[in-house]
């Protein structure tokens, strides 16, 4: 995924002198998870920006760029550390529009690595997009491959408002696909049924979606039970039309997030189809998602980020209600 | 070399040209062209003017809470005169003085007040950021602004205030260091008014100066007695040809003093004594400049009226504006209309066609920023 | 509201010599609420510190005083301010006790105004208590009246861990109520049935929940149907017993809240009913709540916070779904 | 007064005492006893063979990710060694030096850097915080520590450590700030070792020195020779009494050099030059103490031979540890386990019963703190 994204980046800066990157170690480095790999050296120091150690001021001078004219793509090292700047997206990159009645908007872009699973120590493990989603101005957007990756941060770029853009540190180099070299866009605020079944639907996203596709094919083999699976691809605005219509033809669900359980993404959709399919429902819709704990250290990381054996429990436990 | 002292780079100087009995340092007086200092006078007395008609429109219930200027004329025209429309102005929420001069309309500002996102609207070929309320935020804006001014070959200067109180805020220290490393076209426009709200500058720093902070990030300080228009003016244009010239950003400390309450709901009695205020209005920005001028024969009848006449007319149309369409709440989240938002405006254009009150509860509410009166009184 | 805060935080210092103030304006100025009115006078700089214009420092600070054993009750001035130093509270105020094995944990009190309805300009009216319930670690409090204020603000104080205490704005000096002068506690975690009913469950808390009760005199009145109304008080942990308890015997609910409504602090409710509840449900559990969209300015703040006449309308949809 | 100069209230100094070849400033030498000076020097040389060690653990994926501490021995216990123990220290994430002085256990640091929480406590009795990984963010909480220390009238003095880089962060700034106006007994040490990853110092800020940022806080900053533990020392000790004495805080900047990789996951060959880490080689702060104890006569037989028994003893033990019990994960987030927690923890353990794989999967996979290397190595 790391070569999709730094194509996207590529094409992106080649197509729109309008197009910049600012973050810590994007530049000479390329970056920590070398998504930025080689740009300061085709595009230079003005364009590829080595910023100083500050997110709130990498967020905040690129709304001020932004505001010029220009199409910064941000990257916060970790979404870990996006807290320290998360008054600027709050305050600032959401509520532009709005407080100058589209006089001004913000087209920005915020890359950052998140999720769990790659034996990393605490702040570089979390899942954070709940807290994006809630904020009306963003969107929030989180590719689960190479090829998506591309193709929706290519469509983020394009963007004329704040895009915060998820990148699952366990997909960067375990998960491999063709990626067309001609430019390809994906609609923002549309989500992918990737897999067909009416028996239940597996909701998912980011790295979670190969964990759903897995609980999918053990249920086709050893059940004989045909899983619906969607890849959310953009968390909000949330493609409830795609949600609630699959849950009418299954009358069940599942959904998958490494966030914490309690008041995360997972609440919403489950929410969102009750009051869209409740007639069709079948049984309670399920939530898989990490405990309600802080990070417990990659030692104990395993039992708590939800794997395919969780999703298939919970499948069969609402298949069989 | 064992312990040695290492020279430093700048030093902090302050600067003061016109007293406050209105004496003048002939050496530093700037050559300002007399229709410069005319125009500069008329704005002092029309932000002096609509700062005290505001607030009488809040005491009547007319608009809602705001940050009077009153004192800070002389920090804010003497700054924003030094820039052409071309350049840009990043206000925080106690700029009336600094956006009038921009050519903020007047009922623009007061329909903000009176809380219409439509007062928030910069022209089409207005080079400003509307009023930030969260302290500091904005000057990280500036900062970025005058990186894309610079990376487009734009010859734009990008010029941002904040008060002694902001100082203190992680986002001011991280802007200014940004803008040191990038050495871009911009100046800091401190207005140290003395007091954060209740909180006076001592308890807001320890350092002895706020102009020495910029030293911290490798560029110029220079703190100037802000109610003397003619060394904020002086003070200012250096800054704003050095940003010109491609030397850098400047901080600007103006030594000045909010006369009136922090804002419409703050009660400045319970903070600060009599005595302070009396001593400050004592070297009030605005008589110190008419006596300047008065001798420079250079004050024109009947402005006030005249002034006055101006403000009358904005208020004027202020009140006769329709009152707010509620259904364009959705028109400017995103630039398109996502499927959620569609519905939710169907269904508040519903609840309208049902009868719903659209517009505020006409109660004389009096509300924050600070905002203990909101609710009782 | 505000005596009985005022109350609540000098009866605990003069309890506690471990317990100090510290805020913007908190000091000499009494606080631009009037709370800490007079706590200055009585126990001096020291103990009510009147801190720089720092948010991040105010929680960072006080987390650096409550590690060595002492009871800081930070006062942020409005909650739209709070972005500021929501690192502090996500990063460390949470996590501490997880960090260190239980060798170090964090009682600390952070009080913020919040919610709309008082003509109040951006960044003064918002509703930001999702954030906070999405967070592992800390607790999420919310009185809806001067008494049950004054008593879990003591709870707060007392409590071990990190408390995020809202208190509604419009609530402050609109609402008046007896208090006791003898202390006392009302436990965190616990919701209030505030009226028994069985055709209907409204939840709601803050200022929300005269807003409910209004709606449930009005089905009492004109319908003859008895809603029951919940107070939550504390959002997180969030009571699910006393809920799905209700809604079990109910069958129907409508929650109330006044920030945004997607990925909203009601879906977390929701999607808790329908999993503790799902067989006794009888129509869709609705959400009364803010639209998806930045501050709309006061002038339009009416149509965009929950009333009782959209309560109703949803209860009375409920009701004959 | 039109423009004068403010004379400025402190001045940066330079401190040296021990250069590269050993050569002392007998005059600035600090009156250390014999024994004083074998244990610091038991401690570099413990610390740099520790680090070492540890860089092979991780190599042979017995540990994850680390920050290496080669090159800033001097700064950490010529600093630490100040400190008694009823003082704080508050480490960020590169302070194995200051740590193993401060009486964590070995192999607690190679628990925690291979993914144990258990790794991240303190003992009953130590004043320190644990490893704080979020950059600068750590700094309050030791200014609030000197402020609780005050407040209760305890004589205890905190000292925090960060980096370069973490001197652009808002808490930086907002730390010092607050320190500076309560005066309380805080020191703070800046190692600056010329990156921040792959970020140089001049692209970091563009103040000359780091020291001379605590003047806009209103105390004294001194630059200090960061490869020279006498000096590291004198400046300490300076700054602790004056903590002690009441007279508020002092902030250390130490110039020193990263030797080794930022942390495992990194490849500093992408962003400096060989050259350059050679010439800082030569100012190794070990070899430098070691040729100044030669002369003195003080240095003792198999030194490292004894040390390395040590760290071998406690790598032996970190390796006999038990395997983490998962259910622990929810002992520790409230004091009470709330009721939907209880429920998580027996469905967890329902799992465990039912076979779930508790631990971590045996894949050598080497993770961040910088992270590209998780995933494609
Ligand atoms: C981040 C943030 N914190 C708190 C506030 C509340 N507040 C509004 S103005 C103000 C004081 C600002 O003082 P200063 O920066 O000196 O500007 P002045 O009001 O004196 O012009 C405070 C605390 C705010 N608006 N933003
Ligand atoms: C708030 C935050 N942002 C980013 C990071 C990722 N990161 C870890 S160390 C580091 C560089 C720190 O540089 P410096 O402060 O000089 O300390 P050093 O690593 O040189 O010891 C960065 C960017 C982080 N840990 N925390
Ligand atoms: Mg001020
Ligand atoms: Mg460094």
């Amino acid at each position: 995924m790391v070569k999709a994204l730094n194509l996207a980046l590529r094409q992106e800066m080649e197509r729109d002198a309008d197009v910049l990157v600012i973050g810590e170690d994007v530049g000479v480095d390329g970056g920590v998870f070398r998504v930025t790999e080689d740009l300061h050296r085709t595009f230079g120091g003005r364009r590829v920006i080595d910023s100083p150690l500050a997110e709130a001021a990498i967020v905040g001078t690129s709304i001020g760029m932004a505001l010029y004219g220009l199409r910064p793509v941000c990257e916060i090292q970790f979404s870990g550390f996006a807290f320290q700047c998360f008054h600027q997206f709050e305050n600032h990159a959401a509520r532009y529009r709005m407080r100058t009645q589209g006089r001004f908007h913000v087209p920005l872009v915020v890359r950052m690595p998140f999720g769990g699973g790659v034996r990393a120590l605490e702040h570089h493990s979390e899942s954070e997009e709940q807290f994006y989603a809630h904020v009306p101005g963003l969107k929030m957007v989180i590719p689960s491959g190479p090829r998506n990756a591309r193709a929706l941060l290519l469509s983020a770029i394009r963007d004329p408002d704040p895009v915060i853009f998820f990148e699952h540190k366990a997909l960067y180099h375990a998960s491999r696909e063709e990626v067309p070299e001609e430019p390809e866009t994906l609609p923002l605020g549309q989500a992918q049924v990737v897999r067909e079944g009416s028996a239940i639907t597996l909701i998912a996203y980011g790295a979670m979606l190969r964990v759903a596709q897995e609980a999918a094919e053990t249920l086709a083999r050893d059940d004989r039970v045909e899983a619906e699976v969607i890849d959310l691809l953009t968390i909000s605005p949330l493609d409830r039309e795609t949600i609630v219509g699959s849950v009418t033809k299954t009358g069940r669900a599942v959904i998958v997030h490494e966030a914490p359980r309690s008041f995360g993404a997972g609440a919403e959709i489950a929410a969102s189809i009750m009051e869209g399919a409740f007639l069709s429902l079948e049984a309670p819709i399920r939530r898989v998602a990490a405990y309600d704990v802080p990070f417990v250290g990659f030692a104990r990381e395993r039992v708590n980020v939800p794997d395919a054996a969780r999703v298939l429990a919970a499948a069969r436990e609402t298949l069989s209600y | 070399m064992p312990r040695t002292r290492l020279e430093p780079r700048f030093q902090v100087e302050y600067l003061s040209i016109l007293d406050s009995e209105g004496n003048l340092d002939a050496a530093l007086e700037p050559d300002l062209p007399d229709a410069d200092l005319k125009r500069l006078y008329h704005w002092m007395v029309l932000a002096r003017r609509l700062d005290e008609r505001m607030v009488r429109l809040q005491r009547q219930g007319r608009i809602g809470t705001f940050a009077p200027i009153k004192g800070q004329e002389a920090s804010q025209l003497g700054t924003v005169a030094c820039l052409s429309p071309t350049d840009w102005m990043v206000p925080s929420f106690r700029e009336t003085a600094a956006m009038i001069w921009r050519g903020w309309p007047i009922e623009k500002l007061l329909l903000f007040f009176s809380g219409h996102l439509e007062g928030g609207q910069p022209a089409p070929d207005q080079h400003d950021l509307p009023i930030t309320i969260p302290v500091a935020t904005q000057i990280p804006h500036a900062v970025g602004l005058a990186y894309a001014a610079q990376y487009r070959g734009d010859d734009a200067v990008v010029m941002t205030y904040f008060g002694d109180g902001a100082t203190s805020e992680g986002d001011f220290h991280e802007a200014l260091n940004f803008a040191g490393v990038w050495h871009v076209p911009v100046v800091f426009v401190c207005q140290n008014n003395q007091w954060a709200i209740s909180v006076p500058l001592k308890k807001q720093t320890h350092s002895r100066t706020i102009a020495e902070k910029a030293h911290a990030y490798g560029f110029p300080g220079i703190q100037v007695d802000g109610n003397d228009v003619l060394a904020v003016y002086a003070a200012a244009r250096e800054a704003v040809e050095r940003a010109r010239r491609g030397d850098g950003p400047t901080l600007i400390e103006c030594v000045t003093y909010r006369l009136g309450v922090h804002t419409t709901a703050d009660d400045p009695t319970k903070y600060r004594s009599a005595e302070e205020v009396a001593e400050w209005e004592r070297k009030d920005p605005l008589t110190r400049f008419t006596a300047y001028l008065q001798k420079r024969n250079l004050l024109e009848e009947g402005l006030e009226d005249r002034v006055d006449a101006e403000i009358a007319e904005a208020v004027a149309r202020f009140e006769a504006l329709p009152p707010a369409d509620a259904l364009t709440m959705f028109d400017h989240v995103y630039a398109e209309l996502p499927p959620h938002l569609r519905a939710q405006r169907e269904s508040l254009a519903q609840r309208l066609r049902d009868g719903a009150p659209a517009g505020e509860e006409t109660r004389p509410a009096s509300p924050p920023m600070r905002g203990q009166r909101t609710t009782d009184r």
